[in-house]
């Protein structure tokens, strides 16, 4: 039962790291608060639950153009929301607020147009039964959102890291201005960020609505306090730490409910977590901004 | 003197909306002063939390008056915050943020698994024991304090180290004691709230004061603006008022509180009542 | 003199758990069309006004005093969750306003006052039922689940507790989860260890779709029968669940395939004017607002106290069955309860 | 090599106005130096250029081009680039990253690896700390990356503001053979800097500003030698 | 009277030492400068005397007192002022108010005075007021008191954190490249100002790179390179020391500081 409750846990951290990837990459590198990103999410579902239900997509074909669509709404969404404060130099937290409005507008019209029903996507999509491997159980969905995360990990480091693009997003993110004087193009990059972040909220959207069966417009929001959480704790903008972040959340609560008591599997994450940051107050890879007098 | 009929009405039929909008008030400056020392601290909700059932609890299980339970809601928030306050009040930033939002998840966890609290069927019955002058005497003096001292040294100091504390630090100001009271402020300020809450509406649930309404409390301010006390109190009336105003919508309301939302900050993003206050007292 | 009587409704139409108010409200507004093509009190219309709540407690209240105060309601159906009853209750009560639950199924609810009635059964008075049929065939040990953050969801588990410890059933574990989760795998892994002979889960719809989904990946088989509450009696189970539902037992005063003549009117016309099927939730409201309509009538005039007073004396035979309040206001008898079975995605009655 | 041309720039801050219409040349090849007092308007005709300030009137012609309005990334990409007051600097990149940010418009990498080694043959400190982040860098240090980060873009007009400000005296001196490096390469420049007799020697022609209005403008030698440019800014 | 010493006062960061093993005698009165090539260690030196940053070791004693383990604010109430060189003016407040925050150390008034707008809170808030514009008339900062801090130039923002630091009539006033962004007559302004707070009582440690305001004004100079001290001496004497042109004037700096020399004391 431990080694299924291990793998309980980490399949679970690994659906809270796919969904905090793109998140780091808006919140994390660009410092922008953007409450839509959980809209993305469950766009990137519904996209999906249309191509598939309506025009007989398999989940292969389906993954990529949900995933782009997504990104598409994204762009739209940074584009009216954020573009102008940008421009203006406005405070922080407005990108908190006007965001905020924003999901608040978005989720109750998706509510309207779609139906409050939870949906679900074709139930022959993948296989549905689990493997079983030495005991242990896993379906189809969750090796993909395994995979698909490790694959997200490493493109996202890679991008951030290895890049002249990534570079230039986290001079953009610091510094626009400046950035702007050496020749980038501030508003197109931040469409361009806003985009792959769309895309890995989406493609999150589809995995995770495949694995636990239920598409709805709020399935993003419910999931935005892990995904704040899974970030802060990994470090701003640590790609790294969000995965680890993630699994060590999953774990941990797994590991609470089935051995502690249920009820209490988010309070002993949450304290866990805050004793994380008492201990390292930048997260666990976050290096402190360096300022200097 | 003689009520109006007509006002009576309207009175009774708008009584929970105006404790709402002077409760929510209250919130909104305890958002506001630790907004105004540059902290990110959300643990609003939990204290509000923490005020609302330990003053239930003594007006239900201890049965005292509420002019005794009133004053002693401050009182758990206030040791929460001085708990926390020392190993947190370290942390900055979205840090801060995250690990007040913990408190108030745990404390829900609390309340929905200790029976004394009545678990996820909260407390019900509670009297209504808070009247409509309390609570606006209440924002009153909370407003005036805090544009008294906004406009004094203590003020200055506040921006100061909003704007950078290193800088606030080697001009003397006391940047942990700062960070301190204002969190005890913002204890007091949101206890006060939930017992106030508590005592209108007789039922009060675990699910009240946790991540969602620590974000809708920090839009208080942040619609407002921070600039005045008198901003984010703005802020809070607005968001308040917004959902009934928009009732004729029915299906869209809330579409259009957001778009209200939306276009608000696009166009005001330094909140709406942007001006600052002086902050000298002479 | 009006020529309507105006009633209202408060029901969670926004938000994320708008799917049960707006089922309530269709439900109301498909009865509401029957009843005004003869109208009440000699032919006035009734005019339903319908709040949103939003789920949210301060919001239910203002809905509450709006309907009283600027609508001058004569009668209040609703709020949807048990939490908003707590809260809107005793400002109804006060107005001396008769306030009808459809859905709230909570303990203490009746409590509130004399103007608190609910026509939705109690869970005390269907859990058991569902137990005694599971104990029947032959289950002796359960594994108890529950949404312990949602006041329905715990009232539901309080009494299938007492049900199952009075049943001598032996009850090995006790797991619960958020209404908000998704993922159940743990509290399913260390049941699936103690080899339970049933699973009864009191939640909300989605959860228990998402509990039965996980339950099956994890290798839980037919040897193990899986027991559902209030909430899990929703067309919707079998929609999200789909064959992982399969098998699961919960009690209903009604089900969608319920034989009689006047439910099957209601199913298809609610089919016509919707395009879906009802749940339990549409069935109540609509029930309700035929009881309510009835009441009106008897009281004579559009007159709260009266109404109340005629509310009490209602004897009246809806879709869900016969129906009559206690002296409590709560539902009077348990006799319609069924237990059904979910079987390819829908209920029929268990055998 | 590239020319300026502006005429009637003015900028206004809010309400204020502070450039009243300013006209300027800067010929192709030529070093000119903008001296003014503390709050005359100099930062803020650089920033009007480079497209960081929108003018609210007046033409800026680069090579011919009216470029006012545009936004800094299109000036940037039209070669001409500036080195900020205040060094801006990105703190939280490494030294590497920050020059590699300066080579941005900059496609070829065997050019870039190229300028690279030119910047760090004439920095040797930036070359010591190549992975330390610009943040943690001294004053000094600082200004270095923030030349060597525009060097870095091979501009063919260069906007300095105050380069020399931070510097030790040695390179104070190693900034103006900079400057008359760059002019002999054919790099057009706009300077302004406080240290104005130094910058006149270098300069070929000047304007003094002066609460937003040219008030005096003439070959370098000229200017250096006007009485009152004397008295009020190169201090007796 | 020794007012500030340091000793063995050393800074370390990962791979190296900005300040080494630094002993520094400061007397009361007069004004000493520190100079040194670029990132020698002069403003982290700075920022351990203020507290801005702890030491990796050695001690700080201040008026006869150990300070080493004080926070700034601590420090600043003993009478450690000082400038950044990286400005760091609290730009949404206006100036005047940005001067008033120099005061802070030195007000009083407890809360319950201050919500009562009681007498000694007017009385003390009027003085400091009066203490700010003067200051700000000191640094030529008057016409702009109400402006916002952010919306002043470089220069003026210089000169508003000088007027900062210095309006609490501090004992140490540390002054980190305060001519950076001046033109040389503006500089001379500054070195007038620089001699009146002198005159005020304060003793004045300076970082500068302009030779010319330094050697006018110093009596004495340290001279740090790669964070240690390499000499310490006059003016004059630091000026023909071989090791400091070498290592930070240049030959040629040198001279034409000694040319100065010249002419002052021929005219
Ligand atoms: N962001 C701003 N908002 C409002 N006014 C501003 C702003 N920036 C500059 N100013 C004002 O515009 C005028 C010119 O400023 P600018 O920075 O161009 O001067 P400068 O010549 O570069 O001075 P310095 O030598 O001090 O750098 C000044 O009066 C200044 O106060
Ligand atoms: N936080 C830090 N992390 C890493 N290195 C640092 C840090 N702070 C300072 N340094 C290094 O320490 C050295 C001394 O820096 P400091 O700022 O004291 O120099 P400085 O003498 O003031 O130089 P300048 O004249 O250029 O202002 C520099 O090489 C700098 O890069
Ligand atoms: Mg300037
Ligand atoms: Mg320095």
């Amino acid at each position: 039962m431990f080694a299924q409750q291990l793998v309980n846990g980490v399949l679970l951290g690994a659906t809270y790291a796919l969904f905090a990837l793109g998140f780091t990459l808006m919140f994390g590198v660009l410092r922008v608060i953007n409450l839509t990103y959980g809209f993305y999410f469950s766009a990137g579902a519904f996209i999906a639950l249309f191509l598939t239900r309506q025009a007989g997509f398999g989940i292969w074909a389906a993954l990529p153009v949900a995933a782009m669509g997504a990104g598409a709404v994204a762009v739209a969404l940074d584009w009216l929301l954020l573009s102008r404060l940008r421009r203006v130099n406005a405070p922080e937290l407005s990108s908190l607020m006007v965001t905020l409005g924003g999901v608040l507008a978005l989720y109750s019209a998706a509510t309207s147009i779609l139906g409050p029903d939870i949906r679900r996507l074709p139930p022959d999509l993948v296989a549905s039964d689990a493997f079983v491997l030495a005991g242990l159980r896993v379906t189809t969905a969750q090796l993909l959102i395994l995979l698909a995360t490790a694959v997200m990990v490493g493109a996202l480091m890679a991008l951030m890291r290895g890049t002249r693009l990534g570079l230039a997003i986290r001079a953009m993110a610091e510094k626009p201005d400046a950035a702007g004087l050496m020749g980038i193009d501030t508003g197109r990059l931040a469409a361009l960020v806003s985009f792959i972040s769309g895309c890995l909220a989406g493609a999150g959207g589809v995995l995770i609505g495949l694995n636990f069966n239920a598409i709805h417009p709020y399935m993003g929001e419910a999931m935005m306090l892990r995904g704040f959480v899974v970030i802060i704790v990994g470090g701003l903008g640590d790609i790294r730490g969000a995965l680890i972040a993630g699994l060590l959340l999953g774990v941990i609560e797994v590991f609470t409910a089935g051995y502690v008591a249920s009820g209490l599997k988010e309070a002993v994450a949450f304290a866990i977590l805050v004793v994380v940051l008492w201990t390292r107050p930048s997260g666990l890879f976050g290096r402190a901004v360096v300022r200097r007098a | 003197m003689i009520i109006p009929p007509w006002l009576d009405d309207f009175l009774w039929t708008y009584q929970n909306l105006i404790h709402a909008l002077g409760i929510n008030g209250l919130l909104a400056l305890s958002m506001y002063v630790v907004l105004a020392v540059g902290q990110l601290s959300l643990g609003q909700a939990a204290f509000m939390g923490l005020g609302a059932y330990s003053s239930a609890l003594m007006t239900l299980k201890l049965k005292l008056p509420f002019f005794m339970v009133l004053p002693a809601s401050c009182v758990v928030p206030v040791l929460f915050a001085l708990a926390i306050g020392v190993p947190t009040l370290r942390l900055s930033g979205v840090y801060l943020a995250i690990a007040t939002i913990g408190l108030g998840e745990v404390l829900r966890a609390v309340y929905l698994n200790v029976d004394y609290f009545g678990g996820a069927l909260g407390l019900s019955g509670i009297p209504e024991r808070a009247e409509t002058w309390m609570i606006y005497g209440l924002l009153f003096a909370a407003v005036a304090i805090l544009w008294l001292v906004g406009r004094s040294g203590v003020g200055r100091a506040m921006e100061a180290m909003r704007e950078d504390e290193t800088a606030a630090g080697v001009m003397g100001v006391n940047v942990g004691r700062y960070r301190m009271g204002a969190l005890l402020a913002s204890a007091v300020l949101a206890g006060l709230a939930g017992a106030l809450g508590a005592h209108v509406s007789s039922f009060i649930g675990p699910n009240e004061y946790g991540f969602e309404p620590a974000v809708t409390i920090l839009s208080y301010a942040l619609l407002g603006g921070i600039g005045t006390p008198l901003a984010p109190v703005l802020g809070a009336w607005i968001l308040t008022l917004l959902p009934e105003l928009l009732r004729g919508f029915s299906d869209l309301r809330l579409v259009f509180n957001g778009v209200i939302i939306v276009l608000a900050v696009l166009f005001l993003p330094n909140g709406l009542l942007s001006w600052r206050m002086k902050r000298r007292g002479a | 003199q009006a020529q309507t009587v105006p009633v209202g409704a408060i029901e969670i139409l926004s938000g994320p758990a708008a799917a049960y108010g707006i089922a309530i409200k269709g439900g109301l507004d498909l009865a509401l069309d029957e009843i005004n093509q003869k109208g009440v009190l000699g032919g006035k219309k009734i005019a339903l006004t319908v709040e949103d709540s939003a789920a949210d407690k301060n919001q239910a209240i203002n809905a509450a005093r709006k309907l009283i105060g600027r609508d001058k309601v004569v009668a209040i159906i609703g709020p949807t969750l048990s939490n908003e009853m707590f809260a809107v209750g005793p400002v109804t009560n006060e107005r001396k306003i008769p306030t009808i639950g459809t859905s709230t199924t909570a303990n203490g609810i009746t409590d509130i006052g004399p103007y608190i009635f609910r026509t939705s059964l109690p869970e005390a008075d269907v859990v058991p039922v569902t137990f005694k049929k599971a104990q029947a065939r032959g289950v002796k040990t359960v594994a108890l689940m529950y949404a312990n953050d949602d006041a329905f969801s715990k009232s539901g588990f309080d009494v299938m507790k007492a049900a199952a410890e009075k049943l001598g059933l032996n009850i090995l574990a006790i797991e619960s989860f958020g209404t908000k989760d998704t993922d159940f795998a743990a509290q399913l892994t260390k049941i699936k260890g103690l080899k339970p002979d049933a699973v009864a889960i009191s939640a909300l719809v989605e959860p228990v779709s998402g509990v039965l989904l996980q339950a099956r990946q994890l290798g839980f088989g037919k040897e193990t029968l899986f027991i559902g509450g209030n909430g899990s009696n929703s067309p919707k189970l079998g929609a999200i669940a789909g064959a992982a539902a399969d098998g699961l037992i919960v009690g209903s005063p009604w089900f969608i395939g319920k034989p009689d003549a006047l439910n099957q009117k209601f199913v298809a016309a609610f089919k016509a004017k919707y395009g879906k099927d009802p749940d339990q939730f549409a069935a109540q409201a609509y029930d309700c607002m035929f009881i309510l309509a009835a009441a009106i009538d008897r009281a004579g005039a559009a007159d709260s106290e009266k109404i109340t007073a005629a509310l009490a004396k209602t004897s009246y035979t809806g879709v869900m069955g016969p129906f009559t309040f206690t002296d409590h206001r709560d539902p009077a008898s348990a006799e319609g309860v069924v237990v059904l079975e979910m079987r390819d995605g829908k209920f029929g009655i268990a055998p | 090599m590239s020319s300026l041309d502006v005429q009637g720039l003015t900028v206004f801050y809010g309400r204020t106005e502070a450039l009243k219409g300013i006209d300027l040349t800067v010929a192709e090849g030529q070093v000119v130096c903008l001296i003014g007092a503390n709050g005359a308007g100099k930062t803020t005709t650089m920033r009007a250029l480079s497209g960081l300030t929108r003018p609210r009137a007046g033409a800026i012609r680069l090579d011919g081009a009216d470029i006012a309005g545009w936004r800094p990334h299109r000036v940037a990409a039209a070669g001409m680039l500036q080195v900020p007051e205040g060094r801006q600097v990105f703190a939280e990149l490494t030294v590497a990253e920050n020059l590699a940010m300066g080579a941005w418009l900059l496609a070829d990498r065997a050019e870039t690896a190229r300028r690279q080694d030119q910047v760090l043959a004439r920095f040797p400190r930036l070359k010591e700390r190549l992975d330390q982040p610009a943040g943690s860098m001294s004053g000094g240090e600082q200004q270095m990356l923030a030349l060597g980060r525009a060097l870095m873009g091979a501009p063919r007009l260069l906007l300095l503001d105050e380069p020399s400000m931070g510097l030790a005296p040695l390179f104070v001196e190693e900034i103006f053979s900079i400057v008359a490096d760059l002019k002999r390469e054919g790099t057009t420049i706009l300077l302004v800097e406080q240290n104005a007799s130094a910058a006149l020697e270098v300069a070929d022609y000047a304007y003094v500003l002066e609460t937003g209005r040219i008030v005096l403008e003439g070959p370098a030698a000229t200017v250096a030698h006007d009485p009152a440019v004397v008295a009020a800014y190169l201090g007796g | 009277m020794i007012l500030l010493q340091t000793a063995g006062l050393t800074r370390r960061y990962a791979g190296l030492v900005a300040v080494d093993a630094v002993d520094m005698d400061i007397p009361a009165g007069g004004i000493h400068a520190v100079i040194g090539p670029n990132g020698a260690g002069k403003t982290t030196l700075f920022n351990l005397i203020s507290g801005v940053v702890p030491p990796s070791a050695g001690t700080i004693r201040f008026a006869g007192s150990a300070v080493t383990s004080l926070l700034p604010h601590e420090r600043a109430r003993l009478g450690i002022a000082r400038t950044f060189q990286n400005i760091r003016v609290f730009g949404a407040m206006t100036v005047l108010e940005n001067v008033l925050t120099g005061l802070h150390a030195h007000l009083s008034a407890t809360l319950p005075e201050i919500v009562a707008r009681l007498g000694r809170f007017r009385r003390e808030e009027r003085a400091a007021v009066d203490r700010a514009k003067d200051a700000l008339a000191l640094v030529g900062l008057s016409a702009r008191a109400d402006a916002r801090a952010a919306a002043l130039s470089y220069g003026d923002q210089r000169r508003l954190e000088i007027a900062r630091a210095m309006v609490a009539e501090p004992r140490l006033l540390l002054l980190d490249e305060p001519a950076a962004g001046m033109n040389p007559a503006e500089t001379e302004a500054l070195a007038a100002l620089v001699r009146r707070i002198r005159g005020f009582g304060t003793t004045v440690l300076l970082v500068e790179h302009d030779m010319g305001f330094v050697m006018d004004l110093s009596d004495t100079v340290t001279v740090l390179n790669f964070g240690r001290r390499i000499f310490q001496g006059t003016p004059a004497e630091v000026r023909r020391e071989p090791a400091v042109i070498e290592a930070y004037l240049g030959p040629k700096v040198a001279e034409r500081l000694a040319r100065r020399e010249a002419a002052t004391r021929a005219g």
